[in-house]
């Protein structure tokens, strides 16, 4: 069993509409040295696997489709743990 | 293409490093030529954008000169942002359509996304108040699943949009076929409403006045955008392609209301979007226009990242993007303006009399370009145009006729193709409603807004069959015309004017020119015929992903005139014991039909005989008939035939239809596509009045109470007997159904 | 009575709020910016519907801290009639007038149709011209209205009463089909469906009048009886 | 100068419409092992400030606007960083 946390993020150069308004939201309330937000997904996936090849299956699903590789990175971490 | 150094202007002309950024070597001389000296890397890439096939229309200027682009009611033709086209009571349409193909390919939901809001921003420039959104879309057979991805974030993207800005998407078309499986054709289009007095020109007049950029910051995300879509897909293609832009619908909601509280402000002289080629063609054309020059200094530009270059500023396709040239002295109440929508206006730069663009950057000149040669001079090609091969194989070929045995099975088979079947899955994500003016909304043959505080509404569409055209591009072109004519009229309404989006493949094959060439005309000779001007449009050529080009897809955009809410007519039945009509004889019309790619997997042969005369006869006697109210219901007969049209007019409904044929060629009356034909319904107090004013209707039957659809023969058998919820919820779920299939 | 239709940065269904009042109920109306402070002089408060602050973050997020959103607090309290519509409801929610949150639609797809609706309580300021059970049709137009609340919040709603209108059919996966609730007090009422676009046959329905009748009929009422 | 990240998450107990979609997606792509997705954002914020009450102001800021108590937990991760 393994706990999968995969990360997206917008890449660099790409414009992030939602992080710039939340920027200029928390400006509004006086938190005025926030200077930039960037937002992305994180995704926790249970896999119930065995597999030592679990790596390659991670980033075979994210090639896939957790991440859209044409506007964004992806990283992942991977924890094996005791199915309770 | 982030260079450390740029080439010095003798390593661009040694090296021909301007082959890269699509200017052929004649190009370059002509370049060398008009500055009377070399351009440096900057000034060069001014030229390699605007001189693309996309911002100069270098191969297709020849063509569009032949379209009709003048009318009583044109106020404005093409040349500016969006023609417009007067309704009377001061009141005038704004509409132009253009096309998002190339960007939707690489990142589907982005590239339609900002595909509708740049059309949007083509139609606030000039003033008006967008009102509604059509799109016209194609793609490959939706058993793929790249082509699913590709439809679904389409869709996904459009819906994206326009929700979020708040204007309804109201109409659009669909065709699914293999051609456009590596290059979807992705046209948006979007009509507006203005006042006379408030219609704005992108012009950048007056010496010393002040040039204002206002929206988004900019960044390095669309650089080359323009000359990127001047070329075919292909895996190297994608590999250069410019970082993707995404849109922000938000920000354009707030650039939208700021810009019409703008227009009416007198110290407005002239505004543009930044659209393709941003910076550079906003620039050159507002000040080409007013025969002045523009300087600008690029350190006052809003950037979003750092150490940006002048060559990347000024070709960077950031979206959201306005320029705006305001009187001398007068820029802080326009500042203040856009301040309130939480926007930041900037002064970038002047207006000056010496018809340059000269552009400085950390205190240097860095480029000095005459803005005719940018925005006017572009080269003009007529490229060699050949009769293809198929075409002629096609023309000798005998006429096709398919082999069906069961009536019933085929008509439901029809039914479920995605281009016949209910598109209820695409607009059920649209907010058509948005605005409350929506009254006919998308399911019948055109949509129609009313417009408040008049007794008037507006009725609009999108159509092209592009197999016709791959057929026979001249009949096709004209083929195109009629139909989007017929919907409007359809609906009630007399059609006004045309924008088109001429999607090709590679105009510098001979036979993709020809292409362009014949449905050019056709589309030219039903304009004229039809009295329907071309007001406006876009090119969007090099549509081609290895060596398989699109079908000849002209996409036609159309807007009508109802002089009377109470004339709006839907495609649907309205009440049981009304007559049935059909209006128009049936031909043996099957190549290019929706039958024969069912049945053969292609197309091949002759597509419909076609006169535009009888076409033209025909709408005016059933808009007479409408306008007379004497009609309860009205559709056209399109891709499937009578039996699918006559489908279509119970669903929804709750009714039935029993009709009877006459003829002994079951097969043609069921399924031919014949044009300039109707199905007809109307109330027995008006059949007689109905019957004056379109005296070659034939009655065929009524609308029933009982929702099943009948056909008799001429002795009074039976031939097809369906329960309509059979008919419809085959019809209604076949997209859903495709999309869920594994296959 | 005087109706303030609050217009946030992104909000779109404003101007179809506005005319719902003025011209198909009849009532005064205005437009009330969002970065003003004060309601005073307004009898009743509308939130239109559209993507304010373009529903970034979350929707409603940032919309609530807008200075306006002090006054419709204080409207609230003061016993003031508070409507929030679509994305009006969801800044409700998200300013804590009402309980719950809202995901996104279970198929994650935005839905524009008409849609049918329960009257559950027709004993509301915003309902009193129904009949209980009656069978409404309004649109829907919203990508995020799959209405979440934990079970005590839901025995609560239940038990005071505060489940208004219900999906008859369960569009995007709300608890129990809820698509409008009240708070407590019954004075604000959220509901994603729109009724300010269904008051005009010409555009399909205008089971949506009676709901902006309802609150008028009950200001009328308490109006007559104070004076 | 700081770099924190925060990561908002559905509450547990809280049906997730985006993760079970996923897991549809990744079960219909042949990965069955995937037994559960669950979907939350993870906003990177550049905050400059000296304050060695950062974390206070960091947990003010997700409390206030970027998380929703109602559905949401949140974590965070500070990371001081020297300015370029
Ligand atoms: N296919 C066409 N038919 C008619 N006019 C066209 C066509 N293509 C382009 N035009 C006109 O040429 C002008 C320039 O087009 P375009 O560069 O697309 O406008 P914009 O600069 O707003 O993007 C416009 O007025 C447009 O309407
Ligand atoms: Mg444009």
């Amino acid at each position: 069993m393994f706990k999968v946390k995969v990360y997206t993020t917008l890449k660099a150069g790409v414009l992030d509409p939602q992080g710039s308004a939340v920027t200029n939201s928390l400006h509004h309330l006086g938190y005025e040295g926030v200077e930039d937000v960037r937002i992305g997904k994180v995704m926790t996936l249970t896999i119930n696997s065995t597999e030592d090849k679990i790596e390659e299956l991670v980033k075979e699903m994210c090639e896939k489709l957790l991440a859209n590789p044409v506007i964004e990175d992806y990283r992942y971490e991977i924890e094996e743990v005791v199915a309770q | 293409m982030q260079l450390l150094h740029e080439p010095s202007p003798e390593q661009i002309k040694d090296l021909r490093v301007y082959a890269e950024m699509g200017v052929t070597d004649e190009e370059f001389a002509l370049v060398e030529n008009i500055m009377g000296r070399l351009p440096n890397y900057t000034e060069l890439g001014l030229f390699s954008v605007m001189w693309s096939e996309h911002c100069s229309y270098k191969n297709s200027k020849v063509l569009l000169k032949k379209f009709p682009t003048t009318g009583e009611k044109v106020l404005q033709g093409p040349g500016e942002g969006a023609g417009i086209i007067d309704i009377g009571d001061d009141q005038a349409v704004v509409f132009k359509i253009e096309s998002h193909n190339h960007p939707s390919a690489i990142e589907p939901y982005q590239g339609a996304a900002t595909g509708v809001g740049g059309i949007i921003r083509d139609i606030f420039s000039m003033g008006a108040r967008p009102v509604a959104i059509l799109n016209s879309l194609r793609f490959g057979e939706l058993t793929k699943p790249r082509v699913k991805f590709l439809f679904e974030e389409v869709v996904a993207g459009i819906a994206g949009y326009g929700n979020c800005i708040g204007i309804p998407t109201v109409g659009g078309e669909i065709q699914f076929d293999p051609c456009y499986e590596g290059n979807p054709l992705v046209n948006a289009m979007c009509v507006g409403l203005i006042d006379h007095k408030d219609i704005q020109k992108g012009q950048a007049k007056g010496v010393g006045n002040s040039v204002i950029y206002v929206g988004a910051s900019t960044g390095r995300d669309g650089i080359h955008g323009a000359t990127f879509a001047s070329e075919e897909l292909s895996e190297a293609s994608e590999a250069k392609r410019p970082a993707v832009q995404v849109g922000d619908p938000f920000m354009e909601k707030l650039l939208l209301e700021a810009c019409l509280e703008v227009v009416k402000n007198d110290a407005l002289i002239g505004i543009q979007d930044m659209g393709a080629a941003g910076l550079t063609s906003s620039s050159a054309e507002m000040a080409s226009k007013a025969g002045s020059g523009i300087e600008m200094d690029l350190d006052k530009v809003p950037q979003r990242e750092k150490g940006m270059t002048a060559y990347e500023m000024m070709l960077s396709e950031s979206q959201e993007r306005m320029l705006l040239v305001v009187k001398a002295g007068r820029e802080q109440e326009i500042i203040d303006l856009f301040e309130r929508w939480d926007l930041h206006a900037t002064v970038v730069g002047k207006v000056t009399d010496d018809k340059k663009l000269r552009l400085l950057h950390k205190g240097e000149v860095v480029a000095d370009v005459p803005v005719d040669a940018l925005a006017e001079d572009a080269p003009v090609y007529h490229k060699p145009s050949a009769e293809p091969a198929y075409y002629r194989e096609f023309q000798q070929q005998p006429s096709y006729r398919p082999n069906v045995t069961d009536m019933k099975e085929t008509l439901k088979e029809l039914l479920k193709q995605p281009t016949i079947a209910s598109k209820e899955w695409v607009y059920d994500q649209y907010d058509y409603m948005v605005r409350t003016n929506t009254v006919v909304s998308p399911g019948s043959d055109a949509a129609v807004l009313r417009i408040r505080g008049t007794e008037k509404a507006i009725a609009m569409t999108t159509d092209c069959n592009s197999r016709y055209l791959y057929l026979d591009p001249y009949i096709g072109g004209q083929l195109a015309i009629a139909e989007a004519s017929r919907n409007l009229v359809c609906s009630g309404a007399k059609p006004l004017g045309v924008t088109d989006c001429l999607n090709y493949g590679n105009p510098e094959r001979p036979e993709i020119f020809w292409q362009l060439e014949k449905s050019t005309d056709g589309l030219s000779e039903a304009c004229r015929v039809l009295e329907t001007p071309v007001i406006g449009g876009n090119v969007s050529l090099y549509n081609e992903r290895s060596g398989v080009a699109v079908y000849p897809t002209p996409v036609i955009g159309m807007v009508g005139l109802i002089d009377h809410v109470d004339h709006i007519t839907r495609q649907q039945f309205q009440q049981a014991g009304d007559a049935i009509y059909v209006l128009g004889e049936t031909g043996e019309d099957f190549g290019g039909s929706e039958l024969q790619k069912m049945i053969e997997g292609s197309i091949f042969g002759q597509p419909p005989t076609f006169d535009i005369e009888v076409e033209k006869e025909r709408q005016e006697q059933v808009l007479n008939a409408i306008q007379a109210g004497t009609v309860s219901s009205a559709h056209d007969l399109a891709e499937g035939g009578f039996l699918v049209a006559l489908a279509e007019c119970t669903f929804g409904t709750g009714l039935g239809a029993s009709v009877h044929v006459n003829g002994q060629d079951h097969l043609s009356e069921f399924f031919s596509e014949t044009p300039s034909r109707y199905v007809l319904s109307v109330s027995k107090e008006n059949r007689s009045h109905f019957e004056k004013l379109v005296p070659k209707a034939v009655c065929i039957g009524e609308v029933t109470e009982e929702p099943v659809v009948k056909v008799h023969n001429s002795e009074g058998h039976i031939i097809l007997e369906e329960q309509v919820t059979i008919l419809e919820d085959t019809w209604r779920g076949a997209i859903s159904c495709l999309l869920k299939s594994k296959v | 009575m005087r109706f303030a239709v609050i217009v946030f940065p992104g909000s779109n269904c404003d101007l179809d709020m506005y005319h719902a009042v003025k011209d198909e109920l009849g009532a005064d109306v205005e437009y009330v910016w969002h970065d003003e402070t004060s309601l005073d002089g307004f009898d009743g408060v509308l939130l239109p519907g559209g993507f304010s602050y373009g529903d970034y973050l979350r929707t409603g997020a940032i919309a609530r801290f807008s200075p306006v959103m002090k006054a419709v607090i204080k409207a609230a309290e003061s016993g003031k009639p508070v409507l929030g519509v679509c994305n009006g409801f969801q800044i409700l929610l998200e300013a804590g007038l009402l309980p719950g949150a809202m995901r996104r639609n279970q198929n994650l797809k935005f839905i524009c149709r008409p849609v049918s609706l329960i009257v559950e309580n027709n004993g509301t300021i915003f309902s009193n011209g129904y009949e209980l059970g009656q069978d409404i049709t309004v649109p829907v137009a919203h990508g995020e209205g799959n209405y979440y609340c934990d079970e005590v919040t839901l025995e609560q709603l239940k038990e005071n009463n505060q489940i208004v209108f219900t999906y008859k059919e369960n569009i995007n996966g709300s608890v129990e089909r809820i698509a409008g609730i009240t708070n407590k007090a019954g004075n604000v009422l959220g509901m994603m469906p729109h009724p300010e676009r269904a008051v005009d046959s010409l555009l399909g329905s205008n089971d949506g009048l009676t709901l902006f009748k309802s609150i008028l009929t009950h200001w009328r009422e308490r109006h007559a009886i104070t004076s």
